[in-house]
């Protein structure tokens, strides 16, 4: 079908690779550039130029800075896909890394770097050890860097070589951009490395405070970074710490804002000082309130990033719940996580405005964001006490409403108020019961299945309740099933009459032998096994007290958010993750070519 | 049966898009999305059938455009290949040397096209040079009810002069 | 157009519009564009100014293609419909084609204009009714205007009998009991000349035999003859420039013929014999190096497969089939592994012989030669080659891209399932599987994958060592996960004790709490659901009666749950910690093996409830 | 683990194709990005909605949005997303520097320095430097390319990286512009449930040589410290953020602004105030719908400043349904019409001095055939913009800008003070 088509829609098309192959062997210079341009910008939109390989590396030889940087970027791209040929190109390499314009000697390192082919790393090692000494910091800032590139490719080089000490001595370099990216690069090699590589010890911490004060905002972040993992001997040390980092608070560049509120925090574990603590937090607060005035995808890592702050320390954010209220502009992503953090500063002095809040959120369109509306409604409730009574009655406002996700939120945040407050709230049992038919949610279902069981005594109709759901036993999912079950063996408990004895026959019957859920028919056959041999102990076991739910359920496990905490404002702490649960090293010596 | 016709261009904009099944223009921006996505990736040389939910689409690139049909799992799809062609061919005879702007501010005209080659989601006529004879006439209808109202608004004018 | 047409005419241009959207950078802008847009043409329908309708609804169409609303415009549709100029309805019905379909119930209103235009003295107007009926009518439509459209497939102009014959394609499939007005009507139309009343007639027949039976029957009682003389002077024909695509004479038609040839052939013997020869010319007489010939090849192998058995045809197929198979353009080699599926049912034989080559089209770069490939493996399997074929499959599964595994997963869990020689390969397949991809795998898989284990009473031992081993070297899957934890629980102390211990096994040492550890692990890693969490649940309380040494233990494991917010870990906890703590006479009657759920019956149910993975 | 960096930084099109796009690192292909952004283009038809930082098998993606541009950096390792989501709207402030605007136009146009830049400001995923100004000193655009070679400037690695050596001005002046804006946020039953004003101190110099800045502020906490009286006039600044040129270290210590200032227009700084502010223009809006297609809408505006001031270029924004049709407008004062792409009516006042009461009603219809799955309106809040010249919310003065340069010429500095709205949303409707 290919060939006589190709006239439609279509503007004619030559080869393209033998014209560009003419160009570039073009007895004219700027005709030669010009080629290298088409042949980058071929490369940008994805065509493969590798075959030209020989044809760019030849205009490698060039004054040109402008030519030369586009010849180095080809190689970076097709180094792999031709190592022997790459080789081709070394020797200018070593050549432009002793020019005499320090931009030529930075971009010749910088480069070859970049080349990940074994063959050339070993040429790379003399000029890197010179560069790494270099009179020009441009090109001292450049090698630094390169050192962890080479670390990459080939680590046993770099060790055997001594590229390691010329890096830390680069740490006490004169020029506050080499020793960030010094630093950046050892903390790097550390992280991948057994051996301690870089260690900081209480005399670089203080040549790093001091560089802290002068170099660009990004090598501030690497800087605070790399020192956040220090240790403070004593409380002592950590407030000297605290007091020299406290200033970057005011930087205008949120990452740096964010590194040292890492910073600090990790350090203030170590202050005793109550009055120190409370001065600290009280000079945190501000800063972080300024972060919600960021672009949103700021204000996103922010959000992640308070939301675990407040686990840890309530306090410091606890007057400004009000900043978390959600603009209508905001991205959803955003308010999602305002939500989140307004559930927990809210308190029994904020509350009511609280409410006022969610009522207005889950009368929105959004369905996800109305949905964690209301359940931040029911977990305001289970959180606050003296509010529950208030949080409900707007519970039951918006169940009225009946739009259906709603009700089936309410009812699975009602669920868990009930295990909150036991004996205090089932007045409301009547009205949700109410929605019985218009659940479909398996957790909404569940919920309301559950409710029935535990009250099973309290509801007159509770049976039929039940029996209402049994016909479709087979088919529910096993979240469903499951509080069926146990519904079921509860209200036979409580209720051992007739009615449910036939009913309980019927769900045991259907989840042992009419099942292949092996989880399903365990949970039965114990029941089953419970209910022939004892039905006292039964009684015991099935139906006995419950301990109340408690409110800190969405609560970080400590020792996560410890690790958490140390991790601010890096991916970790926006996924709520510890780094090895998604980091996962590939290396990658050949790039697959695809298709 | 043919359930919809879909023209996209390689930046992913919708040039013409003709349902022969009932969907709801929620789930007809998500078919879009979803076929433009699985379309528009694939490499050149790769066959020009994608399997989607329960149909089949059948794509073919001219240029920059994608003439992409969503058959049945029964249908023949090397046909359905040579069906775009044909309405590929129709266009090009029709606008001469057919490009992607003809398409763009004449779209309502590749649709006239196609009704006269598809209906029902059946193809209707497989010869050319009909669906041209066919068009022509329509146009020329056009034409005369136009020349029609503009001599009476000239009398309009002359006589309100 | 429609400067023309409204000569005094403000506002923006149709073609003035376009370039404005077509200015936008972003959705934002293009939105904004368009809602001004909007605006005007709302407020010009709300002035009922006619000069502009015709305008109004051609950058409705425009925009509506870019998915935005515009429902307000569709009564602008009808009204363009019932006036009385040709191009005013021109628009009018490609308006309504496009901004409505049959669920609107605006769409009723037009019913008694079609009506009109159905009659209508040009025939071009009776043309455009016809197309927009045929490509939107709903239901009541349809029985509305059925009679109209009958009467049109006489109409004396061809176009328009094609039109009618389409149309009642529409019909017959939205009001299936009027088929049987069209049958005659039809039968009628397959004696014409005109290539589109003969394509659109055989169409129409086709769709009448998926519907009425007695169409069916009257088809091949009265046209067979004459179909086949028609695909015979359609092979045979002369260069006709009109109908002629790479040197065939209308594929269309010849496509369109065969398929009505094989569903008049299924099923009858007689019919299909009457079609031997012409079906065999058409076979051999095709021109392979073009894609139309192939599209006519690749139906009338299609055809040849359908119709009732001559061995001769067969042959011809299979062979026609292998050679496309064998092709370099991946178009035939996709048609070619569908007919193949089609095959087997006729000649498995004849289709495992292509076995090799199939397997390497599942590991094709071309991701839908590969599902169709991998359907059509999963057909191949049989007692003797499941061994093989699943080393491959599951060697292809680690290195398959990720959208692949779950479809891939799916079939060899199938294939190991279905064919299994012994049920120590299945559990060792499984458990590759599990390893390799558990979280595509479904959970229905999991829980026969547990019956079988439970039925196999010699290999408890051997399978509970063995996903111990496994839970240990792989990544966090969920379902081998589950799997570790069920067993674990039920046969814990086969683990530490090696019951059962086979031959080709390495001895492993478990201690008891080592397999406690092992449902820590599941209950307390991060990944875990709550249905794992449930299931290691269950699991410790089988352990304490089991390991009575591990108790203590593990009721500060199970006590830990007891505030859980998730309904079914708190009311486990509870329940389980109570017998731990005080009901400890009867724990181990509660816990003994549970009763192994009889593997028959089980598959039985399974293939009542369970659609069958095969399509067609 | 902190630290870690980026393996590729992608440049890519609305529809999440490749525009251009640096390898860093080589462990995350074009061909992946690619086909993981599409597809969540494609999942979630807006990318708006989705989670700026996304997982996808082993590899995290970051992206913001400018204009039909994706910038986005695909990392493996545990980075510092804060760092490098600003990097990114860093590198469109450089972007913009260069082209004017950044889209993808622009990109395409100017990919050679597109390149260039993307090795110079971030190396081995590590970002590096972007100031655009200094950048442009030694990477030029095709018209001012020159055959000369380059040299990095001092700046790139300099203590003070934001300005360069040896600038020369005939006449030396600083402008200092003190803007606030205004943020609020009304309940819909009239209550003010958060309000605060941010205010920043933007700066146009043009100085020659390195001149010492020092900016003097009625800061109460300075003013305090000093022992000086502060009554009525010293204010508090609940928290202030600084250009990194100002020295942070010499703020904390005795609260001196000193800094040596980058050529050119940039923000020396940012502050917050977090009182309750009366809402300077207050709105309120009575729907009443007379049939289903009928609305008919009654808005009255009042402002609550001084009479002395006046608020400029006052616009407020009422929200209307997305299908309204033909809507009827009168004002007491200014004008007022339809804004159907914000789906809003519009109400311009051009001049509203203090203590005034103004009105406006709107008629409009709706048209008889609803939309096919109407989602229900979003409940928009009535939105307001005005300008306050002369007149600053917090009452921050600048008390003195001193510039001393070595070479002892006398500057002249400018300072003008303005109020505006920000995000001021009445949620009234």
């Amino acid at each position: 079908m290919s060939g006589h088509d190709s006239k439609y829609f279509s503007t004619t098309k030559k080869g393209e690779i033998p014209e560009l192959k003419e160009e570039l062997n073009s007895q004219y210079k700027d005709k030669r550039k010009d080629a290298v341009k088409k042949v980058i910008a071929a490369m940008t939109v994805g065509k493969d130029v590798s075959s030209l390989f020989t044809d760019v590396v030849n205009c490698m030889q060039t004054e040109n800075l402008e030519l030369k940087k586009l010849v180095y970027l080809y190689l970076i791209n097709y180094a792999k896909s031709q190592p022997d040929l790459a080789i081709l190109a070394v020797n200018t390499f070593v050549k432009d890394s002793q020019d005499p314009n320090p931009l030529i000697r930075a971009l010749a390192v910088r480069t070859m770097g970049c080349i990940r082919v074994d063959k050339i790393t070993e040429y790379l090692c003399d000029p890197l050890q010179r560069c790494l000494k270099d009179d020009d910091p441009y090109v001292r800032k450049t090698a630094a860097v390169c050192v962890a590139k080479l670390y990459d490719i080939n680590a046993e080089l770099v060790e055997d070589r001594g590229f390691l000490e010329s890096l830390k001595d680069l740490i006490s370099d004169n020029n506050p951009m080499v020793v960030a990216n010094a630093v950046a690069a050892l903390a790097e090699i550390q992280e991948n490395s057994t051996k301690p590589v870089f260690e900081i010890t209480s005399h670089t911490l203080s040549k790093l405070l001091t560089a802290l004060n002068e170099c660009t905002e990004w090598g501030q972040v690497f800087i605070l970074d790399a020192l956040s993992k220090y240790k403070a001997a004593d409380a002592r040390e950590a407030e000297n710490i605290v007091e020299r980092v406290t200033p970057r608070l005011q930087h205008a560049n949120c990452a740096v804002v964010l590194s040292a509120v890492k910073m600090i925090l990790q350090q203030m574990e170590l202050i005793s000082s109550t009055d120190v603590v409370r001065n600290l937090c009280k000079k945190m607060a501000p800063p972080l309130v300024t972060l919600l005035s960021a672009e949103p995808e700021i204000q996103y890592v922010a959000l992640r990033n308070i939301n675990l702050i407040v686990q840890r320390r309530p306090t410091i954010l606890a007057h400004e719940i009000k900043v978390f209220f959600c603009k209508y502009n905001d991205p959803i992503y955003v308010k999602m996580e305002k939500l989140e953090i307004m559930i927990k500063l809210a308190s029994d002095r904020n509350i009511d405005q609280v409410l006022l809040e969610f009522k207005e959120y889950a009368t929105e369109v959004d369905v996800d964001f109305v949905r964690k509306a209301v359940r931040a409604i029911g977990r305001c409730a289970i959180k606050l006490e003296r509010a529950a009574e208030r949080c409900i009655s707007v519970l039951l406002e918006l169940i009225k409403i009946k739009v259906n996700y709603v009700v089936q939120e309410a009812i699975i945040v009602i669920k868990d108020i009930f295990r909150r407050y036991p004996n205090t709230y089932e007045s409301i049992i009547a009205t949700l019961c109410e929605s019985l038919d218009t659940l479909d949610e398996p957790e909404a279902k569940a919920s309301m299945i559950w409710i029935i069981g535990e009250y099973a005594e309290r509801i007159d109709n509770a049976d039929e309740l039940l029996e209402s759901f049994l016909e479709s036993f087979p088919e529910e999912p096993s979240q469903v099933q499951l509080q069926l079950l146990t519904a079921t063996v509860k209200l036979f408990l409580k209720k051992p009459t007739e009615g449910p004895q036939q009913m309980i026959q019927v769900v045991l019957n259907n989840a042992t032998v009419e099942t292949d859920n092996p989880d399903l028919r365990d949970r039965a056959y114990i029941y089953w096994r419970l209910l022939s041999t004892d039905p006292e102990a039964a009684k015991d076991v099935v139906l006995a007290e419950k301990p109340v739910i408690s409110d800190d359920s969405n609560q970080l496990d400590p020792t996560l958010l410890d690790e958490l905490l140390a991790n601010i404002a890096t991916l970790s702490s926006v996924y709520h993750k510890p780094p090895n649960a998604f980091v996962t090293r590939v290396k990658t010596t050949v790039q697959k070519t695809e298709d | 049966m043919i359930h919809f016709v879909l023209l996209i261009s390689r930046q992913g904009k919708v040039r013409l898009t003709k349902w022969y099944s009932p969907y709801s223009q929620k789930e007809r921006s998500k078919v879009i999305r979803e076929l433009s996505g699985l379309v528009l990736t694939r490499g050149p040389k790769l066959c020009n059938f994608v399997e989607w939910r329960e149909f089949k689409v059948v794509y073919k690139r001219y240029a920059s455009l994608y003439f992409c049909m969503c058959i049945d799992q029964d249908d023949n799809e090397l046909e359905i290949l040579e069906i775009i062609h044909h309405f590929v061919e129709i266009l090009d005879r029709y606008f001469g040397s057919v490009c992607e702007l003809d398409l763009i501010f004449n779209f309502h005209k590749a649709y006239y096209i196609l009704d006269e080659i598809l209906i029902a989601g059946e193809l209707q006529e497989s010869s050319k040079k009909t669906v041209a004879r066919l068009i022509a006439a329509q146009d020329s209808l056009v034409e005369a009810a136009k020349e029609q109202a503009s001599s009476i608004s000239n009398i309009i004018a002359q006589a309100t002069k | 157009m429609d400067t023309i047409m409204n000569p005094f005419s403000s506002g923006t241009r149709l073609r003035d519009m376009i370039r404005a959207i077509r200015a936008c950078k972003t959705a934002a802008e293009e939105r904004a564009v368009v809602r001004k847009e909007c605006a005007a043409i709302r407020a010009s329908i709300n002035e009922n100014d006619h000069d502009y309708r015709h305008r109004n609804l051609a950058k409705l169409m425009f925009i509506q293609m870019l998915g935005y609303p515009t429902h307000f415009g569709q009564m602008e549709c009808l009204k363009l419909i019932a006036s009385s100029g040709f191009p005013e309805k021109r628009i009018g019905y490609l308006g309504l084609m496009l901004l409505l379909d049959e669920r609107q119930e605006v769409l009723m209103l037009v019913t008694n204009s079609l009506k009109q235009d159905l009659n209508h003295t040009n025939q071009y107007i009776v043309g455009l009714a016809l197309c927009a009926l045929g490509n939107i009518c709903s239901a009541e439509m349809a029985r509305d205007l059925a009679p109209e459209v009958e009467r049109l497939l006489q109409f004396r102009d061809p176009n328009i009998r094609k039109k009618a014959a389409l149309c009642s394609i529409r019909i017959i499939k939205k009001v299936p009991d009027l088929a049987e007005n069209f049958i005659n009507a039809a039968a009628a139309l397959l004696k014409e000349k005109h290539h589109g009343v003969l394509i659109s007639g055989v169409q129409l027949c086709i769709d009448l035999c998926r519907v009425s039976s007695e169409a069916l029957e009257f088809f091949r009682k009265k046209c067979m003859d004459a179909l086949v003389k028609t695909l015979k002077d359609v092979v045979n024909s002369p260069y006709t420039p009109e109908y002629d695509i790479a040197g065939i004479a209308d594929p269309f038609l010849h496509i369109r013929l065969l398929k009505l040839l094989r569903v008049l052939g299924q099923g009858d013997a007689d019919a299909s014999d009457a079609m031997n020869d012409i079906l065999a010319q058409v076979a051999t007489k095709a021109d392979t190096n073009r894609n139309a010939g192939n599209a006519i090849l690749y139906e009338c192998v299609e055809t040849i497969m359908s119709i009732e058995d001559n061995g001769g045809l067969r042959v011809l197929a299979i062979n026609i089939l292998g050679r496309f198979l064998s092709n370099r353009d991946n178009n035939i080699r996709y048609v070619a592994l569908n007919m193949l599926m089609k095959a087997i049912s006729v000649d498995t034989q004849a289709v495992q012989r292509h076995r090799a080559t199939i397997l390497e089209c599942v590991k094709d770069s071309d991701a839908s030669i590969r599902k169709r490939a991998l359907e059509l493996i999963y057909l191949l399997v049989n007692e003797s080659n499941v061994k093989p074929l699943t080393k491959e499959l599951i060697d292809y599964l680690e290195v398959s891209d990720q959208e692949f595994k779950g479809d891939l997963t799916a079939k060899i869990c199938s294939i190991v399932e279905k064919f299994s020689p012994d049920k120590i390969w299945y559990i060792d397949q499984m458990l590759k599987v599990l390893s390799e991809a558990g979280n595509f795998v479904k959970v229905e898989v999991c829980h026969a994958l547990i019956v079988v284990i439970t039925n196999a009473t010699d290999l408890h031992g051997y399978a509970v060592r063995a996903l111990y081993k496994a839970f240990q070297a792989s990544d966090e899957q969920e379902s081998l996960t589950r799997v570790a934890v069920w067993c674990v629980g039920e046969y814990g102390d086969m683990l530490v004790n090696n019951v059962g211990m086979l031959d080709l096994e390495d001895p492993v040492t478990v201690t008891e709490s080592d397999a406690v550890d092992l449902v820590e692990t599941a209950i307390k890693r991060h990944t875990s659901d709550a249905t794992t969490k449930a299931m290691a649940l269950v699991a410790l309380l089988k352990l304490s009666s089991r390991f009575p040494s591990c108790s203590e233990r593990i009721k500060e494991i199970v006590v830990q749950h007891k505030g859980s917010f998730l309904l079914e870990l708190q009311q486990r906890s509870l329940e389980f910690n109570s017998i731990i703590e005080k009901h400890t006479n009867i724990r181990s009657a509660l816990v003994e093996r549970m009763p192994v759920l009889d593997e028959a019956t089980f598959s039985g149910r399974r293939a009542g409830s369970v659609p069958t993975a095969v399509s067609t | 683990m902190a630290g870690g960096a980026v393996s590729a930084m992608f440049l890519l099109d609305i529809k999440g194709r490749v525009l251009v796009w640096r390898d860093y690192r080589g462990d995350v292909s074009a061909v992946q990005a690619e086909r993981f952004f599409t597809k969540l283009i494609e999942k979630e038809g807006d990318p708006q909605s989705q989670d700026p930082v996304v997982y996808d098998n082993g590899v995290t993606y970051m992206f913001i949005q400018h204009s039909n541009v994706y910038l986005m950096v695909a990392a493996r390792q545990n980075c510092n997303a804060a760092s490098l989501l600003f990097f990114l709207h860093r590198v469109v402030d450089v972007f913009k520097h260069y082209f004017e605007e950044l889209e993808e136009e622009s990109l395409r146009d100017n990919f050679v320095v597109v390149y260039e830049l993307l090795d110079e400001m971030m190396d081995f995923g590590y970002p590096q430097y972007t100031e655009a100004r200094i950048l442009s000193e030694f990477i030029k655009t095709d018209a001012y390319r020159m055959e000369v070679t380059q040299r990095p400037p001092m700046a790139v690695t300099n203590a003070v990286s934001w300005r360069s050596e040896g600038i020369r001005y005939k006449k030396n002046e600083v402008f200092l512009d003190v803007v606030e804006s205004v943020n609020i946020l009304v309940n819909s039953n009239g209550q003010i449930i958060r309000s605060d004003v941010v205010g920043a101190l933007k700066m146009r110099t043009y100085l020659s040589g390195m001149p010492e800045c020092k900016l003097g502020l009625n800061d109460r906490v300075l003013l305090e410290a000093q022992g000086r009286s502060t009554k009525g006039k010293a204010i508090d600044l609940d928290d202030i953020k600084f250009h990194q040129c100002v020295r942070l270290a010499r703020f904390e210590n005795d609260r001196t602004i000193s800094f040596i200032p980058p050529d050119g227009a940039f923000d020396l700084m940012t502050y917050r105030l977090s009182t309750q502010v009366k809402p300077l223009i207050w709105v309120e809006a009575q729907v009443e719908r007379h049939s289903r297609s009928r609305i008919e809408i009654m808005v009255k505006a009042r402002s609550q400043f001084k009479e002395r001031s006046t608020a400029t270029n006052v616009e407020i924004e009422l929200p209307v349904p997305a299908d309204s049709t033909n809507p009827n407008v009168r004002t007491s004062m200014g004008s007022a019409s339809y804004a159907p792409e914000n789906d809003a009516l519009s109400w311009k006042i051009k001049s509203f001095p203090g203590g005034k009461e103004y009105m406006m009603r709107a008629e409009f219809s709706l048209p008889s055939i609803t939309a096919e799955e109407a989602t229900p309106e979003r409940k928009a809040p009535i939105r307001v913009k005005f300008e306050i010249p002369y007149f600053t919310v917090s009452g921050i003065q600048v008390r003195y800008l001193k510039i001393i340069e070595k070479s002892g010429y006398q500057a002249l500095p400018w300072v003008r003070y303005i109020t505006m709205a920000g995000e001021y949303e009445l949620r009234l409707i």
